[in-house]
């Protein structure tokens, strides 16, 4: 019966797979051609006046998107700022940009492109798991290797052991966000709270764990911990129990996944009005069910707030060019970019303009209190990843939020 | 083993249908040699596929089964290679009962069978199916080969040995049906509508490929076929089923001849004329 | 007593994972495929409650009704109609691809952060305080089920059309033997699968309103294996499969520890690999039912 | 002669295509060099995917388990144990202290995968059709939840770094290369070719006295044995892992490659692995802009999945055994022409001639077992 | 004026096996018809081609019109019903649903010959099991539901496949009785029996089918070589 379509899907095969071989033979040449063409020409060394290549592997495509895009937005206007001024004793900052789209394989060779395009520093995404594969190219070449806003401490010797001392990153380490989460408590007077851990990463554990520590060290009293995992179903269950806690204040560290709405819907309909904290990784409020009798006293800190009232007329200049451009961000974090750019910029003239890695990373590590945008910086050779700077505190007030303090976290240990 | 085949009810009409069969039969070592199954009944949904039957083949001996539509001549063919699972009854091998035996535990034990509509690896070629039939039951590669060389030879298949079945006539299908299963050296071999969809002439043909096979393997083969003549032309003794039941049993001239089985296969009433001229 | 609040919530997501089941049994039973698309059905009527987000709820909700048919009824003509006759694994495998596509898609179109869908959220406020907390929502999930089942067997056996997807789903052949139009059956049951969808999409994004896109894959992903875990072969089994794999889930979830529960997938999967060696045909189908094909 | 001819096709076609991708790989940048490595290892991981799938004809959506197994295990012990110790302070002793060779973490990861593939075969192997698919699934679901979360046994979900970067392009290739020649020998077998009979036609081969359990089991362990040295030479490639890159995603993209290049032989694999990862590489470099001519083309962000899925919806609506039609290479030209084809009844032109009555063949025959309660 | 019914060269082939060499026959209105012939002779290919169930090669016409490329429901809805062998009753629908799907395929505005009052009174079983599970039937029984059902379409042609295959012999002496019934009122019948001998009285003509070709054609129910039909089923 069907012997005519048989034969019909034997034609169409024999096609196919010849098809399939001569696209192949297509893509390959093709391939060719672009490896050549694409990022333009050699780097030259020894022009003193040659640009200083900043090789940006990032996700463009998937769900690091929200946090990578804006940080180089950002990141790009502020080096356009610094060229119009002369650029680095003359030289001009050049962002070349790579899409890995999170695809592990296509994260290392995109690295290695942009290595081969000449950078000297190497820009990658915000999620260690993910930047990973780009990362490690860095570390093997020898460049100074830049996360704007990676929220682990993992960015540096933890994770990479000694090679690591080349990787920074510009965001705040899950230390400081725990920290500054129990001095807010404690200044508004919360004094009890229930802990939910989502387990699904390494960095909401940590937050959650540096926030009791240090919140118990400051008087407060964890009422109860609870966890779930992102995805596993129980996260109504979980919220049923922190709604009944009775705790002054619920501190929720997890990101911006489908369940954190759903706990937050669950919590305020159980008559739970009470304050939810989260850390950064909450910011944004685009997650926000629009019922305002649920998006109400939800906290969180942040690098700066978008919401058009950040104090600081710098960035509230940053965010009017980029909503300018159509590139609105969506958190904070995007200031980290400027402010990674600002660091790169300062270890580069402190160098005497020399682009060797070790060197840079050298300097990088004894910031101390540099300035940027994003306010002070310090690294130190335990962590790579910025302890110690200022937080904006944003209150989400019946799907409004609104910048409603500047919170230092207490020097790490203390 | 006499006593097996005389069962109850079935109308014997051959008499002395059930002495030891053909006369290439393997001298039996007491009375438990054969493929024998007794008192087997099986129902599908409520409703009685067999009823009570009993059957018994020797080595070397060609048992015809034969009987209208929906007489349970598969069924039983089921029951003897292990396809039908709600038994009761049992099925001995040379003394062994195998009974509760998977389909592949018989096979190994020398119990091959074919299917209707052939069942062959279609992507594969007649030499690898051949070979497959021998390899299954532990032969190695090199010696299913020459297994399956001969076998095609012996049965005139090997010019068409490298062709993928699929591009095969189905007559010639059905004779490698035959080979693949011969390929395996069975001890029993049952044989499910060989002849379903065949010319005449291509008949004839797997007639002679079937003689050659059985002359070849000396296995005591059970067949079914709906074309009457092309079973009672090959087999000894020829077993008549009728709605499950065991209607008659004899050499195959007798059954020809037998009212009973003329009737059950053009209708109950009426069927005298039609007897009593072919008894003329 | 906090065991009927934890028993109460896992009918209710049993429930929810009977109703992504129904929209595969109900395909299934008439064609012998699996259409796991259906995800991306309920992950585009989530969307559009989404973007209809400032209209009054019932008009929403219609919307919503009439996306996910449409689009069923698109997968229908684009990928059943030229598969009709291929095996079940064939059109898994085409639909799994089609639904990766079509994840890609929402990620292009709506981005990775999610839509928050807030509509009716007010459902989630309890209706028992105290140690039972009961939400509305879990009665909603269950009643809103038990009308939607209620309404699908009542026309499923009282109706002209729900006999004759019966009879095609009991005997394709013989169906159109005695006249049934085969395309329009085909049709209704994806009609069906698409107000399930809908369905599944208004009530999940009542307690969790962040749409992502992969929104659709997660639900169906577990609802397939709730399907074949009942046995696929009938709507009822299917259904009752979906349903136990929601129950499992959650109430393994309030059993084991906390500190254990980042295992709570081995065990539910465990489960499932239990459940299937044991009764690979379907946890519901009798024994013995699978008669050997020769 | 033939036969001969078409078994050294066979093992020559899918070799000649690896070392293709290899020679032309090795002349590109550097970058697509990485590329070209990633086709290569990808490859290796659908002629894993194929030795199950492909023979037995069972789908299996568990087989990147053994992959994840492999890559962690061999990862995790090639990386310097000093910082081993300060990342991951909660493993076991030996896993924290053991330190092998990149060599020896090949041979391990296969063994690894192909223990654990046994064991998980053991129970699975009795099961067919959808519900081997949803078990073979959970098999995945469970590997991926107890190494996400198990942090005495691996990084947990942290990644693992640090993994020495040695799947060179010679390395990907020969790994490659090793693969398809087990496929190949495998595939010959008397266990497999009693395998694929059963693939053919399931009750014939019980039939026959073919034990299907115990070739399937077969057939599994090898794979996963596969699998999991694919796994090692994955992870020497990225030099980091994390269980999120060992999941469904993966899953998806092998699985569409056995099925466009088709499934039911080794030519296909290693034409849908290599061709499938050549259009994904190209589609991930038109993503940011790729030149063609003086012509430059850039995909909008997102296209390239959405491409790879039509394309595998497209070809299994087309023809559903894969571009190579599931046969061999050059199988069509290396065996005899139909000689005999129809001697017994000479059709007399084609079916084309008779015009259809029945829209689907294949729901014409009414089948028995659906009218069973 | 055209017969009701004509195959003209009729040919049937499952992918290498011919089923059906070459049939051409005719049904008239209100005429019985019947094929007899051994076990796969071709005679239920010869009725699922009629139907349009398998695909057929030559020409299947109804009142002259040819039905190539219709299927089998439009088929039904053309006033054409089949029992098929083995009766094929929805087994887990109960005789009532198995009796409406039956109904599906009347044509509107056309004079009734058969409703069902006297389906009922023909098949009295039907009143007494109406809400039983049709699978819970006995082998005739389920004969009777699968030959109202057809008959509810009100057809004009009713194609028999075997209807007395497993059946008692009273329960066959109760099938033609039925036959004789349904010709009674006007509607032809195309019936395939294995059993021949009681369908080639029953019929006006009669055609012997063996090896997928007419052997005999046996006209007015009377056997003038009988020795030709045994030898069509039993080889000389």
């Amino acid at each position: 019966m069907s012997k005519s379509k048989s034969k019909l899907n034997r034609s169409y095969r024999r096609r196919g797979a010849g098809l399939l071989v001569a696209t192949i033979s297509a893509l390959v040449l093709a391939s060719c051609g672009a490896s050549t063409s694409s990022p333009g020409g050699s780097p030259s060394t020894t022009g003193a006046k040659s640009p200083i290549i900043i090789g940006a592997v990032i996700d463009e495509t998937n769900t690091m998107k929200p946090f990578d895009v804006p940080a180089l937005n950002a990141a790009e206007i502020q080096a356009s700022q610094i060229n119009a001024s002369g650029g680095v004793d003359g030289r001009k900052i050049v962002f070349k940009v790579y899409n890995d789209q999170l695809v592990p394989a296509l994260t290392r060779s995109d690295a290695i492109a942009a290595v081969s395009a000449g950078a000297s520093i190497l820009w990658v995404s915000c999620d260690v798991n993910f930047a990973t594969p780009a990362i490690q190219v860095g570390l093997q070449h020898k460049l100074l290797t830049i996360a704007p806003c990676i929220g682990t401490d993992q960015m540096g010797p933890s994770l990479f052991g000694p090679a690591g001392k080349l990787a920074f990153s510009y965001g705040n380490a899950p230390q400081s966000d725990g920290a500054v989460l129990a001095r807010l408590l404690i200044q508004h007077g919360w004094k009890t709270a229930t802990v939910v851990t989502d387990k699904l990463l390494t960095y909401f554990t940590d937050v959650c764990q540096n926030f009791s520590t240090d919140f118990a060290k400051m008087g407060g009293h964890v009422v109860s911990q609870l966890s779930y995992t992102t995805g596993d179903h129980t996260v109504t269950q979980v919220a049923s129990q922190a709604a009944q806690s009775g705790a002054a204040a619920t501190v929720l560290c997890t990101t911006t996944t489908p369940d954190l709405p759903a706990f937050v819907t669950a919590v305020r309909t159980l008559g739970n009005a009470k304050p939810i904290v989260g850390p950064w990784a909450i910011d944004g409020g685009f997650w926000e069910p629009s019922n305002p009798a649920i998006s109400t006293n939800i906290w969180w800190s942040t690098f700066a707030s978008v919401f058009g009232d950040d104090p600081s007329p710098q960035i509230r200049a940053l965010e009017a060019e980029m909503v300018a451009k159509g590139e609105a961000p969506v958190t904070g974090g995007f200031v980290t970019g400027p402010a990674a750019v600002q660091g790169i910029v300062t270890a580069i003239k402190d160098a005497g303009g020399s682009l060797n890695g070790t060197r840079l990373a050298a300097i990088m590590q004894t910031f101390h209190d540099v300035n940027t945008i994003s306010g002070p910086v310090s690294f130190s050779s335990t962590y790579h990843t910025v302890v110690g700077r200022p937080y904006r505190i944003i209150e989400d007030t019946a799907g409004k939020p609104h910048f409603v303090e500047i919170l230092t976290p207490g020097p790490l240990g203390s | 083993m006499p006593d097996q085949a005389a069962e109850g009810d079935a109308v014997n009409l051959a008499g002395s249908g059930d002495a030891v069969g053909g006369a290439g039969a393997p001298p039996l070592s007491g009375s438990t040699g054969g493929l024998v199954c007794s008192e087997v009944s099986v129902a599908f949904a409520g409703v009685r596929a067999l009823d009570k039957v009993s059957l018994s083949v020797n080595r070397g001996e060609v048992v015809g089964l034969i009987g209208p539509n929906g007489a349970g001549k598969t069924t039983l063919l089921n029951v003897l290679s292990g396809f039908a699972s709600t038994v009761t009854g049992s099925v001995h091998l040379d003394g062994q009962d195998i009974t509760h035996f998977t389909p592949q535990r018989r096979a190994r034990l020398g119990l091959e069978r074919t299917f209707q509509h052939g069942r062959l690896f279609s992507g594969l070629t007649v030499r690898e199916n051949v070979e497959l039939g021998a390899l299954a039951v532990r032969a190695s590669s090199r010696s299913a080969r020459s297994i399956a060389d001969r076998l095609l030879a012996n049965l005139g298949l090997e010019e068409m040995a490298d062709l993928p079945v699929a591009q095969l006539s189905h007559g010639d299908q059905q004779h490698v049906s035959v080979a693949r299963a011969v390929a395996a050296t069975p001890k029993y071999l049952l044989l499910d509508e060989p002849a379903a969809g065949l010319s005449e002439g291509s008949m004839a043909e797997l007639g002679v490929v079937i003689e050659r096979a059985i002359r070849e393997s000396g296995a005591g083969v059970v067949l079914i076929d709906h074309n009457v003549d092309f079973v009672l032309k090959l087999s000894d003794r020829v077993v008549v089923l009728d709605y499950g039941e065991v209607l008659a049993e004899g050499p195959s001239d007798e059954i020809r001849r037998n009212v009973d089985v003329v009737s059950a296969y053009l209708g109950e009433a009426g069927v005298e004329d039609l007897a009593a001229s072919q008894a003329q | 007593m906090s065991w009927v609040s934890d028993l109460v919530n896992a009918i209710s997501l049993g429930v929810v994972y009977g109703l992504v089941a129904v929209s595969v049994g109900l395909v299934f039973g008439v064609l012998r495929q699996v259409n796991l698309a259906q995800g991306e059905v309920i992950a585009l009527g989530a969307y559009s409650l989404w973007m209809t987000r400032g209209l009054p709820v019932a008009a929403s909700i219609a919307i919503c009704c009439v996306v996910c048919v449409a689009m069923s009824l698109a997968i229908q003509v684009a990928i059943f109609r030229p598969l009709r006759g291929a095996s079940a694994l064939t059109t898994l495998i085409v639909t799994f691809g089609l639904s990766y596509a079509l994840e890609a898609v929402w990620l292009i179109a709506f981005g990775p952060n999610g839509e928050p869908v807030s509509m009716l959220s007010s459902l989630n406020s309890v209706v028992l305080g105290g140690s039972i907390a009961l939400r509305w929502i879990t009665l909603v999930e269950i009643g809103a089920s038990g009308l939607f089942f209620t309404g699908l067997v009542l026309i499923l056996y009282r109706s002209k059309i729900g006999m004759m997807m019966r009879a095609t789903a009991e005997d394709f052949q013989t169906a159109r033997l005695v006249g049934v139009r085969i395309d329009r059956v085909v049709t209704w049951a994806f009609v069906f699968g698409g107000l399930s969808a809908a369905l599944v999409a208004v009530l999940v994004t009542v307690q969790s309103p962040l749409v992502t896109p992969s929104f659709g894959f997660n639900l169906i992903v577990i609802g397939l294996v709730g399907v074949v875990l009942g046995g696929i072969d009938r709507l009822g089994r299917a259904t009752a499969g979906g349903f136990v794999v929601g129950f499992v889930n959650s109430l393994l979830g309030a059993v084991v520890p906390e500190q254990q529960l980042v295992f709570l997938p081995m065990l539910t999967f465990l489960f499932v690999i239990v459940i299937l060696v044991l009764r690979p045909a379907g946890l519901f189908t009798p024994r013995g039912s699978i008669v050997e094909r020769v | 002669m033939r036969p001969r001819l078409r078994l050294v096709a066979e093992l020559a076609g899918p070799l000649s295509l690896v070392v293709v991708v290899a020679v032309a790989g090795s002349a590109m940048s550097i970058a697509q060099q990485g590329n070209a490595i990633n086709v290569l290892v990808t490859a290796t991981i659908v002629v894993a995917l194929y030795v199950f799938i492909g023979n037995s004809g069972v789908w299996s959506f568990g087989q990147i388990s053994f992959v994840a197994v492999g890559a962690f295990a061999a990862g995790l012990l090639t990386s310097p144990t000093a910082t081993r110790q300060t990342s991951m302070p909660t493993l076991f002793k030996f896993l924290a202290t053991t330190q092998i060779s990149n060599t020896e973490s090949l041979v391990l990861a296969a063994g690894l995968g192909a223990v654990f593939s046994f064991l998980a075969g053991l129970v699975l192997m009795r099961l067919s059709g959808l519900s081997a698919g949803i078990a073979t699934f959970a098999v995945l679901e469970i590997t991926y939840d107890v190494l996400t979360y198990w942090d005495k046994i691996g990084p947990g979900a942290t990644t693992l770094a640090l993994v020495p970067v040695t799947t060179s392009m010679t390395v990907g290739a020969v790994g490659c290369g090793i693969a398809i020649v087990v496929a190949f020998a495998y595939q010959h077998t008397r266990s497999c070719r009693l395998l694929r009979a059963s693939r053919e036609d399931p009750v014939a081969a019980q039939g026959l006295g073919i034990s299907v359990f115990r070739h399937r089991l077969v057939a599994f362990t090898i794979s996963g044995g596969l699998a999991g040295f694919a796994g090692a030479l994955f992870v020497h490639e990225l030099g980091s892992i994390s269980t999120g890159q060992v999941y469904i995603d993966l899953t998806f993209a092998t699985l569409a490659m056995l099925v466009v290049g088709g499934a039911g032989s080794l030519w296909g694999a290693v034409l849908g692995g290599m061709g499938l990862g050549v259009v994904d590489a190209f589609l991930s470099n038109a993503e940011n802009g790729v030149a063609f001519g003086s012509v430059n083309v850039t995909l909008p962000n997102g296209m390239r999945v959405v491409i790879l899925g039509v394309l595998m919806v497209v070809v299994l609506i087309i023809a559903p055994k894969g571009v190579t039609g599931s046969r061999e290479f050059l199988e069509r030209f290396l065996s005899k022409r139909p000689g005999r084809a129809g001697a017994g009844n000479k059709p007399g032109g084609s079916l084309a001639g008779g015009a259809s009555v029945a829209d689907d063949g294949s729901q014409a025959v009414p089948s028995p077992s659906r009218t069973q309660s | 004026m055209n017969p009701l019914l004509r195959l003209d060269d009729l040919r049937v082939t499952y992918g290498r096996v011919v089923a059906v060499k070459s049939v051409t026959l005719e049904v008239n209105e209100g005429q019985a018809v019947c094929l007899v012939g051994p076990n796969g002779a071709g005679k239920s290919s010869t009725l699922l081609a009629v139907m349009g169930a398998v695909r057929s090669r030559g020409d299947v016409l109804l009142r002259g019109t040819s039905t190539r490329g219709l299927r089998p429901e439009a088929l039904a809805h053309l006033g054409v019903a089949m029992v098929p062998e083995g009766r094929h009753l929805f087994q887990t629908m109960s005789v009532q649903d198995n009796l409406s799907l039956g109904t599906l395929a009347r044509r509107q505005g056309k004079r009734a010959r058969i409703d069902e009052r006297w389906v009922t009174e023909l098949f009295p079983i039907i009143g007494q099991f109406a809400s039983r599970r049709a699978g819970l039937l006995s082998g005739g029984q389920q004969q009777q539901v699968a030959i109202a059902r057809a008959l509810l379409s009100d057809p004009d042609l009713i194609l028999l496949d075997e209807p007395s295959l497993g059946l008692s012999p009273v329960a066959v002496d109760a099938v033609f009785e039925v036959l004789e019934r349904i010709r009674g009122v006007g509607v032809a019948i195309l019936l395939v029996e294995q059993r021949a001998q009681r369908a080639i009285r029953f019929c006006e003509r009669s055609y012997v089918l063996s090896d997928g070709e007419i052997r005999l054609e046996v006209t007015g129910g009377a056997v003038e070589d009988p020795q030709a039909v045994v030898e069509a089923y039993f080889g000389r």
